[in-house]
């Protein structure tokens, strides 16, 4: 992929994502992420991740944010108004992030990371590869996935389902 | 021509996982139609699918290899696990067997998103590549999220749940990180070929080491290290008892098969980089825990610190590294699972609804009120302590023989001392039982037949195992072992091409 | 064709990770943390696939083909406990839930 | 028979919590503990004479993979102790059944009879494991019967006895580990069992450390100054029997550790510290003696004449003499017996007046005057006048020290004058005088059953304060055997303070004593 | 030649048995047994102990009769046994203690007729004669220390023997602890022997033992001097302790407060004289050890005169016997400090027989004056007590050391001894006690028995003689006072100094340093004696205004002695108080409860409050949590820079 491409997006994600954290509006907050997911989707795609890349588009950005919009319209949130609560966190919260960013780039940046180039083999992020990869060695990881999203489907659901009305559930003797 | 023993050898490990699996789905499908309160059903249902689960992972001992690619390791070490992990899971069932009607959960939800975290503690257990312990890793926490905001009606519950998930979340993107790098740093996620690989020159690759750092933050948070521990009490406090008892030992379980897997077994040899981080982390885990259980007046809360500290203590016996500290770990987890369910099965007993009788004030006088009960808490609370000769003292015992047998023997001194002063607020709850009058009289209820019984099993492991160790410390330090050194099983019979 | 340097593409993940970590530090609406966290997981993946493209080894996208369906799981449920959340308490703030402290 | 000496209380303790009727409940608890007495004379009887090393072994595997086994074992040392045990427990439940405990019988005959397995176990224990097992179960007990049964400040006092002994005995723990670990790298296998151990041969800083483990932890219980402060309130705030097992053998455990674990573990060390312990010692007894002089409080003042006489008993063995240990170990017996005696006095006192404020009282033996004739010989033989027990002991101690470090015996005396000064002076308050009090008119004498629990104590005094020959010819050899290695140990120093050259040998010469050991045992 | 002699035990066991029934069917018994028993087994025990004396006069010089028992404390090479043993100078002692203690015993049943705890009272006396005979029948010096506690016991219950008094139980402890202190000296002097001797192998207390190894213990080294001095002298601060001498004579005097048979029988005749006996005992020891015997010297000769000085303006009689008791002692003390340990021993004798005489006969003054004990109220007893009178009288004579009587040849010895050994200076202090005591002992009797009565009027009425149960006690004390001391008549007159040759071959031959005039001496002795009966005659019954015009004039000195030199005051003021004030303030509040347990307490304080602060941080809020979870990364990510860096 060209530099330009690389800055053009890298300069995309990062200022939407700093959208996220800072816009008052949730549904703002969200788009800008939905702008960040596509921003690096285009750059996984550039990276020879094709599959990946289009998943992230569709998956992601579609309907997972699309299931954040709806809760977001169901809580009818707001933008925030009135005060943002703890300053000395957001103070110190930023501070510590700032380090974070200077810790981990004083690992990342560094022009030797011990890994050369080996190329890429055929067919390097097409379907059939990924998919003949999930069916045997990451037969077991996929066969879980399932369960795992059996699991929070139930637990969604759970959690979600109308509870017992008051009266079953209010504190007192059982009889 | 198949060879059947191979045949099994490869779908060896995999039979309790199904089982669960299978049964978590039945117990979900027949749930829908039962109501609440008589979900006592499922339960029983529940139980007797872990009770198979048992018999199969029992299979499993004495292998020591790895199938599907790498992916899942067939040796004593899982089986180890899973054995402790189904027999938390059978505990946990017993005592929810009435709690669950008596707080009107949603009985198929309930037992069908424990069965699926037991399910994800397995796969953590069983895993030997780095994603199906994340996978197994995620399916755990998600079933324990829901599952400690199930009391929908109980804002402490539901605040449980949030404190857990988002914190639990954001940990995990510290882990994915740290897988992350690991894989650059050596182009596998299979535990096996990371061993392999991790030759002289690769031990100081910085990717490797932040990777390193950042798995153990992960795994720190799941095990409630300081300072990722943050979200225990609170999540403890909130959860419905049960439940509380499961993350208190499940999770801890799992937690620490992955932990041990990945750092002492498969990256023992990078071990001089992170022996150091461990022992700030385990001195300051020890510590903190201890100290701040002290303050507590809420039991719940307290056990929960009490959990602080005793991850504490294992992780003095993970910074030792080495076979004993690995055999120490496991007999511990064994025993401390049994201590430990006793003691919230001993709370659950005692608690009203709502979240009354969570004080320790209210157990006043109750050696006078239930003897029986007050004697057998009593007992779980000394085996915390680490008074012989319950099972919480050997354990200790064994950890620190580790430690100080590695030349850890400064951690291990903050060990003990850390450990008379945990003896403080352990005895407290004595005081209360047994010195003082008043407190609040339990509400009377109809007999809880699984609650006693979970006590009973309860007591019998922590003063059986405490009493004869030899069994059991010989089979956990065969389990260590076996996870060792694992030869590559391939599956003769055809698999989906 | 031209190469981004890896320690770019690495340093952009960390960059949008910390991020996210601010965002789950500084933002008090529970949903926004949320977010953050999901921008976290990206920042993730963009690393398993520069590094999975400078190995030249699909392992990395599998991985991330997995993350992404974690993440949808996660979504469900932490969108079900923010719901179930504010039926009893009206807020989505995480300084208003302060009922289990100390 | 030891594993049966050891666990028939606990098995009696578990019949009991069958039964519900309080007064069978006394009955059977004291036929039980009659049971382990019994026994213990037996093996008094089967005890043979003028051998060193430990009789009635039994042996089994424990747990192997640490080479920790179920080894027990009597010698000189410990067998009167045993003796002791069993008799204070039988007398303690004989006298509790009067009254003294008015709540929760069961229990409370349940923890005794607990607490003597633990005692038996910690005396009989030849491997270290065991030990610190059996020295850990006797805390829990104890912790009980301070805190539910106790008076005043009982929980504030249970848990300060507790966490005082635990912070010790823990620190013990690592010490032993870490011996352990070495004598894995010495002797090619990993051991718990005691004899075993004396051979590990140890860098002189290694022995230092671990020697100060074990001194603290046996300190604490003994109690030596200054960690003493736990035991005061401890014996004020527990009920009767709980001061006389506590006083008259549980501080026992910490002497009988330096006996049997600290010293013989690390002969150098405790050589070298000869000065050290001398001095805290004789701080203790005179200290402990002035302190007891002023208490207002009766168990208080006793609990102090402990540190006082336990400081004797610690001189005694510090002065590395067969003169000095044989004195000790007989003064442990004495001392168990007339301070038990004390504060079941004070406790019958008690009873009947509910205070122990000296002030309180006086006048009373125009009252109650068997119990002054009793409390009578029970001082005199506290404050060791010849004819008594006591005397004996503190004799012999006082001579070893002697023989030892002049200075120290010097003071001993003066503890041995103040000593006679606080008891005959809370005699005075208590029993001489006009009576002050209306109260006092009316108090009774004591009834057949606190007399019968006094008896056997007063006779033991007569007797072994005439007949000391026979204890001693059974304590003798084994002292004598521990010595031995203690002798070698300071030849060796000198070697090193003298001639460094020939240290080298020593080491040697160390070994062979060794061997002397684990060929007498 | 020494004789195996089994009934020696029998000296022991009659006053025992005497103790187990008074102690258990006494109170049931009823006081016919009591007064029966109490003294029986004395006479009997005197019976025994008159058999052997016999075979001791009948053996060869040097002979003794010895029983072992049984073996007592071994340990290692170190052995001692209850054993007994009997010659010359041990012979003496039985008698003194069997003879005079069975007559007091009888005395006593008549005394104590009307007091309520008869059969304790006697259970006391015969547990003391038994410590007391224990004491001078021990063959060795620990069985000796048993002895030595235990009639220091006795004196304790007996001083207490009417408990309810605060007071008389405070003055039985004082004596406990007074002698106890000297007791310690003891100790530590055995001590002293058992190390000089291991030094040569030689592991025992026997006296025997002691005896032949006696060079030994004088050539090993202690402190720079001989261990035999060190031992000496620490033996001799127990005899100071149990026979009141400088500086531990303070209990004495107060033990007064007890029945006055305990008073004669353990307070002037035997038990206060255990000292002078176990120096007599051990004297191998003591002639190596000049310089020890140059301190018992002294301080014998100082407390002789001090205690007389005292002894001159007591009102109280008994106090005044006291004193001279002490005086007395004092000069047992002079003798075998000058090396004449027969001499000592002979005055023990006679002073047992006088003094308890005297005590005797004051008890049935105060007897026949129901507990009256002031001089000031007395006065022209002769004719009411006319028993008393005669027999008090025999005995002032005898302590006066008028020839005839008993005292004039013992304290002659002392005396000369004490000239003739060198210690001029000594001497003359002697002497001059010899005038005071004379001086004393009179005005003790012209108060008490001469001049008119100033006794009260009610008591007047009722005075009576005392019962024959001690009248006959009382003659047969005169009788002796007067003839005990011819057993020791001067060199050459008749039988000569038989007392001395028969002690010789025990205590050895006293060697002159200097050769005086004995005549002269005595003479010198004797008219300083006279002049104070004269003297004394002159102020209380010429002109009796006169010491009232005295003691008004030298008021100073008059109240000093009055208050006996305010030694009681100077110990409770630099000893006692200070002891209370340190335990308390210093150890028991300053060390124990405020820095022991307040670091304790506080190390738990620090923790708690430790957990209270960081308690605050688990604030509720999950952004905190994210926060301390991030520091946490930021620390181990931190680690590793460092690590990479290097």
């Amino acid at each position: 992929m060209a530099i330009w491409l690389f800055v053009f997006l890298a300069v995309i994600s990062i200022v939407s994502a700093l959208g996220v954290v800072i816009q008052r509006n949730p549904v703002h907050c969200l788009l800008a992420l939905v702008l960040t997911l596509l921003a690096l989707a285009v750059m996984f795609i550039a990276l020879d991740a094709t599959v990946v890349g289009f998943l992230q588009i569709i998956v992601y950005a579609g309907a997972i944010m699309v299931l954040f919009l709806f809760v977001i319209w169901l809580l009818n949130l707001q933008a925030e108004t009135g005060p943002t609560g703890g300053l000395a966190l957001k103070f110190f919260g930023t501070i510590a992030t700032a380090a974070l960013v200077a810790e981990l780039w004083m690992f990342l940046l560094r022009p030797h990371l011990k890994i050369k180039y080996v190329g890429e083999a055929a067919g390097y992020g097409s379907l059939s590869v990924l998919a003949q990869k999930l069916f045997t060695d990451y037969l077991v990881a996929f066969e879980a996935t399932s369960i795992l999203l059996l699991a929070a489907i139930v637990g969604a659901v759970a959690l979600a389902r109308r509870p017992p009305t008051q009266r079953e559930s209010a504190p007192g003797s059982l009889s | 021509m198949i060879n059947f023993s191979q045949i099994n050898l490869v779908w060896l490990p995999v039979l309790p996982l199904a089982v669960i699996a299978i049964a978590a789905m039945v117990v979900l499908l027949v749930g829908v139609r039962v109501d609440d309160e008589e979900s006592e059903g499922l339960g029983w249902l529940a139980l007797a699918t872990i009770a198979i689960a048992l018999v199969l992972a029992l299979g499993i001992f004495g292998q020591s290899g790895i199938a599907f690619a790498g992916a899942l390791a067939i040796d004593s070490f899982s089986a180890f696990f899973e054995l402790s992990i189904l027999i938390t899971a059978a505990l946990t069932v017993l005592m929810s067997l009435d709690y669950a009607g008596e707080h009107r959960l949603p009985g198929a939800e309930y037992y069908s998103l424990l069965l699926f975290s037991v399910l994800g503690m397995m796969l953590m257990a069983a895993a030997s590549d780095l994603i199906v312990i994340f996978i197994g890793l995620e399916t755990m926490s998600i079933a324990v999220y829901v599952l400690a905001g199930l009391l929908r009606r109980d804002p402490r519950s539901n605040e449980a749940a949030i404190k857990y998930f988002l914190l639990g979340a954001f940990s995990t993107g510290f882990l994915l990180y740290g897988i992350a790098l690991i894989y650059g740093a050596t182009g596998t996620i299979k535990l096996v070929a990371i061993h392999a690989a991790l030759t002289e020159r690769l031990l100081s690759n910085p990717l490797l080491l932040l990777g390193l750092g950042l798995m153990m933050i992960g795994f720190g948070f799941k095990v409630a290290a300081v300072p990722f521990h943050m979200w225990t009490p609170d999540v403890y406090e909130g959860a419905p008892t049960p439940i509380t008892a499961f993350m208190a030992v499940g999770v801890k379980l799992a937690a620490f098969a992955g932990f041990l897997r990945v750092f002492m077994v498969q990256l023992g040899p990078a071990s001089a980089s992170w022996t150091d981080v461990m022992w700030a982390i385990a001195a300051l885990t020890m510590t903190a825990g201890n100290v701040l259980a002290i303050v507590q007046s809420n039991i719940k809360r307290m056990l929960a610190y009490s959990a602080i500290a005793h991850a504490g203590y294992i992780l003095v016996a993970l910074t030792a590294g080495g076979p004993q500290a690995g055999a120490a770990i496991l007999y511990y987890l064994l025993g401390y699972a049994f201590t430990n369910l006793g003691a919230f099965a001993a709370v659950v007993a005692l608690e009203r609804r709502g979240a009354a009788g969570d004080e320790i004030a209210d157990y006043r006088g109750l050696a006078t009120r239930q003897p029986l009960m007050a004697a057998a808490m009593a007992i779980f609370l000394l085996s915390l302590t680490g008074i012989p000769p319950l099972v919480g003292f050997v354990g200790k015992f064994y950890l620190f023989n580790a430690a100080v047998h590695r030349g850890f023997v400064g951690l291990a001194v903050i060990g003990v001392l850390n450990s008379a002063a945990s003896a403080y607020y352990y005895l407290s709850v004595t005081v209360a039982m047994y010195m003082m009058e008043g407190g609040l009289a339990e509400e009377t209820r109809r007999s809880r037949p699984g609650l006693v019984a979970a006590i009973a099993i309860a007591l019998i492991g922590t003063v059986l195992i405490g009493i004869y160790p030899e069994p059991y410390f010989t089979a956990a330090g065969n389990a260590y072992q076996s996870a060792m050194s694992p030869e590559e099983v391939h599956a003769t019979t055809a698999m989906a091409p | 064709m031209t190469f981004i340097p890896l320690t770019w593409l690495l340093g952009l993940s960390a960059a949008l990770f910390a991020i996210g970590v601010a965002g789950v530090i500084v933002r008090r609406n529970i949903l926004v943390m949320f977010m953050s966290i999901e921008l976290m997981l990206n920042a993730v993946n963009l690393a398993f696939i520069a590094l999975a493209h400078r190995l030249g080894s699909m392992d990395g996208q599998v991985i991330v083909f997995f993350v992404m369906t974690v993440a949808a799981a996660e979504a469900a449920v932490g969108l079900g406990i923010i719901i179930s959340i504010f039926r009893n308490r009206e807020t989505v703030h995480a300084d208003d839930l302060t009922l289990l402290r100390w | 028979m030891l594993t049966a000496l050891i666990f028939l209380p606990l098995l009696g303790a578990l019949l009991i919590m069958m039964q519900s009727d309080e007064r069978t409940v006394w009955n059977s608890a004291f036929v039980f503990s009659l049971v382990p007495l019994g026994l213990s004379f037996y093996m008094l009887w089967q005890f043979k004479v003028g051998e060193p090393g430990y009789q009635f072994v039994e042996q089994d595997p424990w747990i192997p993979s640490l080479g920790i086994s179920y080894h027990l074992g009597v010698d000189g040392i410990s067998l009167f102790l045993v003796i002791l045990t069993t008799l204070l427990i039988a007398i303690s439940l004989l006298y509790s059944g009067g009254g003294d405990i008015e709540k929760r019988a069961r229990e409370f005959c349940f923890f005794l009879l607990v607490l003597e397995t633990g005692l038996l176990g910690a005396l009989l224990a030849v491997d270290l494991f065991l030990f610190y097992v059996f020295w850990e179960v006797m805390l829990i007990p104890m912790y009980f019967l301070i805190g539910i049964w106790g008076h005043g400040e009982r929980v504030y006092a249970a848990l300060k006895f507790v966490l005082f002994t635990m912070v010790g005995s823990l620190l013990m723990l690592v010490a032993i580990l870490y011996l352990v670990f070495s004598a894995r790298q010495h002797l090619e296998h990993i051991t718990f069992d005691l004899p075993m151990l004396y051979q590990v041969p140890l860098s002189t800083t290694e022995a230092r450390w671990l020697f100060a483990a074990f001194a603290l932890a046996f300190a604490i219980k003994v109690p030596m100054w200054p960690v003493h402060t736990w035991l005061p309130d401890a014996h004020t705030n527990a009920p009767t029997a709980g001061s006389v097992i506590l006083a008259s053998i549980m501080l026992k455990m910490g002497t009988y550790g330096f006996l049997r674990f600290a010293i013989p573990l690390f002969p150098e060390v405790a050589v070298e510290a000869i000065p050290l312990f001398m001095a805290l010692a004789v701080i203790g007894i005179v200290y402990g003696a002035l302190v007891a002089m002023i208490q207002p409080d009766l168990k208080r003042l006793v609990a102090y004449s402990s540190v006082s006489h336990l400081g004797f008993v610690m001189l005694g063995i510090f002065a590395f003499n067969i003169q000095g240990i044989d004195g000790a170990v007989y003064q442990m017996l004495n001392h168990g017996i007339s301070t038990g005696g004390l504060f079941l006095l004070v406790g019958m006192i008690y009873l009947r007046r509910h205070t122990r404020e000296i002030s309180e009282f006086g006048g009373l033996w125009k009252r109650v005057p068997i119990y002054a004739g009793i409390f009578m010989v029970v001082m005199l033989s506290s404050i060791g006048l010849p004819g008594l027990n006591g005397f004996v002991g503190e004799f012999l101690i006082m001579l070893g020290t002697f023989l030892r470090l002049k200075l120290a015996a010097v003071f001993a005396v003066i503890g041995v004058i103040l000593g006679a000064l606080y008891m005959l002076w809370m005699y005075e308050r208590v029993l001489f005088g006009p009576i002050t009090k209306a109260v006092n008119e009316t108090i009774a004498d004591l009834n057949g059953r606190e007399i019968a629990s006094m008896v056997p104590l007063i006779a033991l005094m007569l007797l072994m304060g005439f007949f000391p020959r026979p204890l001693i010819n059974r304590i003798e050899p084994s002292a004598a055997s521990l010595l031995e290695r203690v002798k070698v140990a300071e030849a060796r120093l000198d070697e090193q303070r003298h001639h460094p050259a020939l240290a080298a040998i020593a080491p040697g010469a160390l070994a062979i004593g060794n061997l002397k050991i684990a060929v007498t045992k | 030649m020494t004789v195996d002699f089994p009934a020696l035990t029998l000296i022991l066991v009659f006053p025992a048995l005497g103790v187990l029934f008074n102690l258990f069917v006494g109170y049931r018994a009823g006081r016919g047994a009591v007064s029966f028993v109490g003294p029986g087994v004395m006479f009997a025990a005197f019976a025994v102990a008159s058999v052997a004396f016999y075979q001791i006069l009948v053996m060869a010089p040097g002979g003794a009769l010895t029983y072992t028992i049984w073996g007592w404390i071994e340990a290692g090479k170190f052995q001692t046994s209850i054993g007994l043993r009997v010659d010359a100078l041990s012979a003496v002692m039985v008698m003194i203690v069997t003879g005079v203690g069975a007559l007091i015993h009888l005395y006593s049943v008549g005394y104590m007729a009307h007091d309520e705890d008869f059969a304790r009272y006697f259970t006391y006396l015969n547990l003391f004669a038994l410590s007391m005979l224990i004491l001078v029948l021990a063959d060795n010096m620990l069985l000796m220390f048993v002895g030595w506690e235990g009639v220091g016991l006795c004196s304790y219950l007996l001083i207490a023997f009417w408990y309810t008094n605060p007071e008389f139980a405070y003055n039985g402890r004082k004596a406990f602890i007074v002698t106890r202190i000297g007791d310690a000296g003891f100790l530590l002097g055995m001590f002293t022997l058992v190390w000089a001797l291991s030094q040569h192998g030689a592991w025992s207390l026997d006296f025997l033992t002691l005896k032949t190894h006696a060079s030994d213990i004088a050539a090993c080294t202690l402190l720079g001097t001989t261990a035999a001095t060190v031992a000496g002298l620490l033996l001799f601060l127990g005899a100071t302790g149990k026979s009141a001498q400088l500086p531990l004579y303070v209990w004495l005097p107060d033990a007064m407060v007890g029945p006055t048979p305990v008073s004669a029988l353990i307070h002037a005749a035997t038990m206060v004289t255990a000292g002078v006996y176990m120096i007599a005992r051990l004297n191998f020891l003591f002639v190596l050890a000049p310089a020890a015997l140059m301190v018992v010297a002294t301080i014998g000769a100082l407390t002789a005169i001090f205690a007389a000085t005292i002894a001159l303006v007591q009102p109280d009689i008994k106090k005044v016997l006291a004193y001279s008791t002490i005086s007395q002692l004092g000069y047992m003390f002079l003798a075998v400090g000058s090396a004449s340990f027969a001499a000592g021993i002979f005055h023990l004798m006679t002073h047992a027989f006088f003094k308890g005489l005297l005590f005797l006969c004051a008890g049935s003054v105060i007897h026949a004056l129901e507990g009256e004990q002031d001089m000031n109220k007395m006065g022209a007893l002769r004719t009411k007590l006319p028993i008393t009178f005669w027999t008090m009288l025999v005995a002032t004579l005898a302590i006066s050391a008028v020839p005839p009587f008993s005292g004039y040849f013992s304290k002659d010895l002392i005396l000369e001894a004490a000239y003739e050994s060198g210690h001029t200076g000594l001497w003359i202090l002697g002497v001059l006690t010899a005038g005071l005591t004379s001086f004393y002992m009179f005005r003790l009797i012209f108060m008490t028995f001469f001049g008119d009565s100033r006794v009260d009027h009610e008591k007047e009425a009722h005075l009576h003689e005392s019962p024959p149960s001690m009248a006959i006690p009382l003659i047969a004390l005169a009788f002796l006072a007067t003839v005990g001391g011819w057993v020791g008549l001067p060199e050459g007159l008749a039988w000569g100094d038989a007392f001395a040759r028969f002690l010789a071959p025990v205590v050895g031959d006293f060697k002159p340093v200097v050769v005086g005039n004995p005549a002269m001496l005595s003479l010198v002795a004797t008219s300083l004696g006279g002049i104070g009966i004269i003297v004394a005659y002159l102020c209380y019954i010429r002109l009796p205004g006169l010491p009232v015009i005295l003691a008004w004039r030298l008021k100073g000195a008059h109240q000093f002695l009055l208050h006996k030199w305010y030694i009681d005051e100077l110990y409770n003021f630099f000893v006692t108080r200070p002891l209370f004030w340190f335990s308390n303030t210093i150890l028991d509040r300053g060390i124990d409860h405020f820095a022991i347990d307040g670091a304790v307490n506080g190390a738990g304080l620090t923790v708690e409050t430790t957990g209270e602060a960081v308690r605050r941080v688990e604030s509720g809020n999950v952004q905190h949590y994210a926060f301390v979870y991030l520091l946490g990364v930021l620390g181990v990510v931190a680690y590793y820079i460092y690590l990479v860096v290097h």
